[in-house]
């Protein structure tokens, strides 16, 4: 049996998501195509656009502000260089731990002529409101998040968008880690690009929404057909948008505030082991989901394939397990040491982690800090 | 991913821990990653007669250094000197190539150390190059970053 | 019962396809991070480099030079703005008959300062290779189609490729909907860019496979982490991409000609319709599954919409259908008349096609194509 405490990697499928798209797999696989595709193709033009409808409701948009893509990298992509390129020029800002497509993003833009700039956090992860508002000069897009993906501090999104709005900039919210364990309504946190995505609240991979508040302009990044009114032409993937739109449907908050019990109880046991610190911050500021902490002495690859081998599925921020071999940026950017990054790890719960898994998973993990700092040049001593 | 074989070393290490009185010790940090392995060595007559190690690493770390102390107990200095990192991988069944490096870490650490043996014998001059060898792989992990610097 | 003949829209996908999708949505749910994802990972990891494999294999590529993408509009994008932002200037070409994400891919990098050249063709499709050759001055690209999606027509590619490389350019080729149905050999072709998608094979939607020649430099669209080591980063969609390397497997080329003789008998029995006319080649350089055929003194969007309400369902390039109230561009490339595009209708076969269905829907179309006519301005004579 494992115990997955890797949601926010991604997240199994509910059955009943499974259920919608096998309907649409097996027998409704028409795609639509254009507004008058034949019948056969009516049931899946119909099912996509009721999709469309949930999603929409679910964040207090409408359903034309709606743009299907592929995933949050495409999402991300899109909202950024297609605010960008219509604008033409000026300077594009992100927070300092935004996810990489974000960053990267971001940082490309350079070649497009367009001047960038990183805003910084504080310890707990929290936006400086004030180098925010002091570097919006000229700005015309701030790309930040609702709940931070790896150390789950969530944004005071209505100031942050009253300043970026006050300097008539746009502003980008990827709301990816946040969607379906806090009510999001767009009107009220006043954005005017999000993007929420499928696999993250136990819908199916390939494909993401990106909202676009009525009247934003932004130029698509792949050309083709009219399909998503041109925004994001292609096939539209009806399996995955009609699972989506159910995964939508089977959002619970009650489900939220059991995590986050849950999650404080994993803390709690978590920082009873010596030299463990937690990152991000306590509380409702913290997405329900999210734990993440920092063992000294330890390698956070050597921790996390210990646990895998006993059953216990996570993530880690050190710089071993990363494809560049770089630690973790998130916890650098809050001011941690590189000795934190690379002892960090990120258990993310789901809507069905139990009690019984939280103290399964603290054992393992106590049990395989401490084996391990033994073997560890620092003894678990400096 | 991982070979069963590295797997194995990693789950249970062989040599893990310090010598006391060693003959000489080195450590060794990784550039690419920010690791670190430190090296014990118990010499009697030109031939090591005793290895342990620890760590501060990934998976491949540890599994590098653990195999390298089986691979060196009861060489020769000479015939140890001739151990290159690719005869670590091929020893431990190959490695993804993105952690090529932990095995370098590991044959560093041993060279480092065999060039200290070398420097106590008073076969070689601790001279610029000598302590060039010694640091320039060591990276302090608090920092990520080369302690020459 | 439904006679689907909009196989080259997009096609049912295969019982066995559906069957491993659902494994990799119900329990194998992981996705590939890194090299060293958790054990959990592992299966989904394996899983995918199983199916890159399968496809590398099947186009004789090796699978290093294969990148998945969610469609063939991403992979026509990818292609053609890689190449080109990879260069940095010069002219980019393709032909007057490509589908619209070719195209307007095209035409968009004259935003970026790029020349652009559209390649005509004959009556029957087939490109103009000496005009080809004499526009390939300063050339970086050529873009181009292996089967037609529209007409069916089969491109001589190695002529076309010898004339590319002469000129110092490389060959994107768009083999989307001939993959399956006439064997591929990326080496023989001598492309140093295919593309090929999963649903027109009886695989899942939200993925197509990208092969980029080794040596092959191109700039990625989308920007993020590492994930197909950054060429396109994002989310990787397992079940699909596992699916889409069972429907390769499931490639048999005996149904290719037996889909190849009742497009003949279709073809021959539309033909008996008076004032019919074929789009396309006939025989071996035609798709085997595919059928084109204008109808005089009536518009296609009436036929298809007669054909839904009586079972039987397929495409139109009539103006009338389509999102952008354009003619098919393609029946106008090979210098169709207005009304050659706005009566025509393009039926395509799937291996599950049968005799008794190519007879229905010949009786059907005659049928209605008749009643349309004692309706039509044009009575059935101009
Ligand atoms: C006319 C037409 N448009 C669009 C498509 C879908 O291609 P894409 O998803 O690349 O736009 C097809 C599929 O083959 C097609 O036949
Ligand atoms: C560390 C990390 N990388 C990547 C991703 C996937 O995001 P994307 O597909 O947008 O790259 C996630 C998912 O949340 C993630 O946590
Ligand atoms: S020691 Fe860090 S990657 Fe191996
Ligand atoms: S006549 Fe109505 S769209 Fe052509």
């Amino acid at each position: 049996m494992v115990i997955y405490l890797d949601n926010a990697n991604t997240t199994k499928p509910d059955p009943e998501v499974i259920k919608v798209m096998i309907e649409y797999l097996e027998e409704k696989y028409g795609t639509p195509g254009g507004e008058f595709g034949h019948i056969f193709d009516e049931d899946a033009r119909e099912a996509v656009e009721e999709a469309r409808e949930k999603i929409a409701k679910e964040i207090n948009a409408s359903p034309e502000e709606i743009v299907f893509v592929s995933d949050e990298t495409e999402a991300d992509n899109l909202a950024i260089k297609g605010v960008a390129w219509a604008r033409g020029k000026g300077k594009v800002l992100a927070s300092k731990i935004e996810r990489k497509a974000i960053l990267n993003t971001v940082n490309r833009l350079k070649e497009w002529g367009f001047k960038t700039y990183e805003v910084g956090v504080d310890r707990k992860g929290f936006i400086n409101i004030e180098e925010l508002q002091s570097s919006l000069d000229g700005a015309v897009l701030f790309a930040t998040h609702l709940g931070n993906f790896e150390i789950g501090t969530i944004q005071n999104i209505r100031a942050i968008s009253e300043v970026v709005h006050e300097n008539g900039a746009l502003l980008y919210l990827d709301a990816n880690h946040a969607f379906g364990k806090i009510k999001i309504d767009v009107q009220k946190l006043n954005v005017d690009l999000m993007s929420i995505s499928s696999h993250l609240i136990h819908g199916p991979k390939g494909v993401a929404a990106l909202y676009i508040r009525k009247g934003v302009k932004l130029k698509p990044i792949l050309d083709g057909d009219l399909r998503e009114r041109g925004i994001r032409p292609g096939m539209i993937n009806v399996p995955s948008i009609v699972g989506f739109g159910k995964a939508v449907e089977l959002i619970n908050y009650e489900d939220a505030k059991r995590m986050a019990k849950l999650r404080d109880k994993l803390i709690d046991l978590l920082l009873s082991i010596p030299d463990t610190k937690l990152n991000g911050p306590k509380g409702d500021m913290r997405l329900p989901n999210n734990v993440n902490v920092s063992f000294n002495y330890v390698e956070g690859e050597s921790v996390l394939l210990h646990c895998d081998m006993r059953g216990l599925v996570f993530s880690t921020g050190s710089a071993c397990y990363s494809q560049d071999l770089l630690p973790s940026h998130v916890i650098r950017g809050i001011g941690g040491s590189f000795e934190d990054a690379h002892g960090s790890v990120r258990l993310s719960l789901s809507k069905w982690t139990t009690e019984e898994e939280i103290v399964t998973a603290y054992e393992i993990l106590k049990d395989v800090v401490e084996k391990l700092r033994k073997i560890s040049i620092y003894g678990g001593r400096k | 991913g991982y070979s069963r074989k590295v797997l194995q070393y990693f789950l249970h290490p062989k040599n893990v821990g310090e010598i006391e009185n060693p003959s000489v010790t080195a450590k060794a940090g990784s550039p690419a990653c920010g690791d670190m392995i430190k090296l014990y060595l118990k010499i009697e007559d030109e031939k090591i007669v005793d290895a342990k190690f620890r760590s501060y690493g990934c998976a491949a770390n540890i599994a590098t250094a653990s195999v390298l102390t089986e691979m060196i107990i009861g060489k020769s200095i000479d015939d140890a000197k001739k151990i290159k990192f690719k005869d670590i991988v091929a020893e431990l069944g190959g490695l993804p190539q993105i952690k090529h490096h932990c095995a370098v870490l590991a044959a560093e650490g041993l060279k480092q150390a065999l060039a200290k043996w070398d420097v106590i014998q008073g076969r070689r001059e601790i001279d610029e190059r000598f302590v060039k060898l010694i640091l320039a792989a060591v990276i302090d992990p608090l920092t990520g970053e080369s302690v020459l610097h």
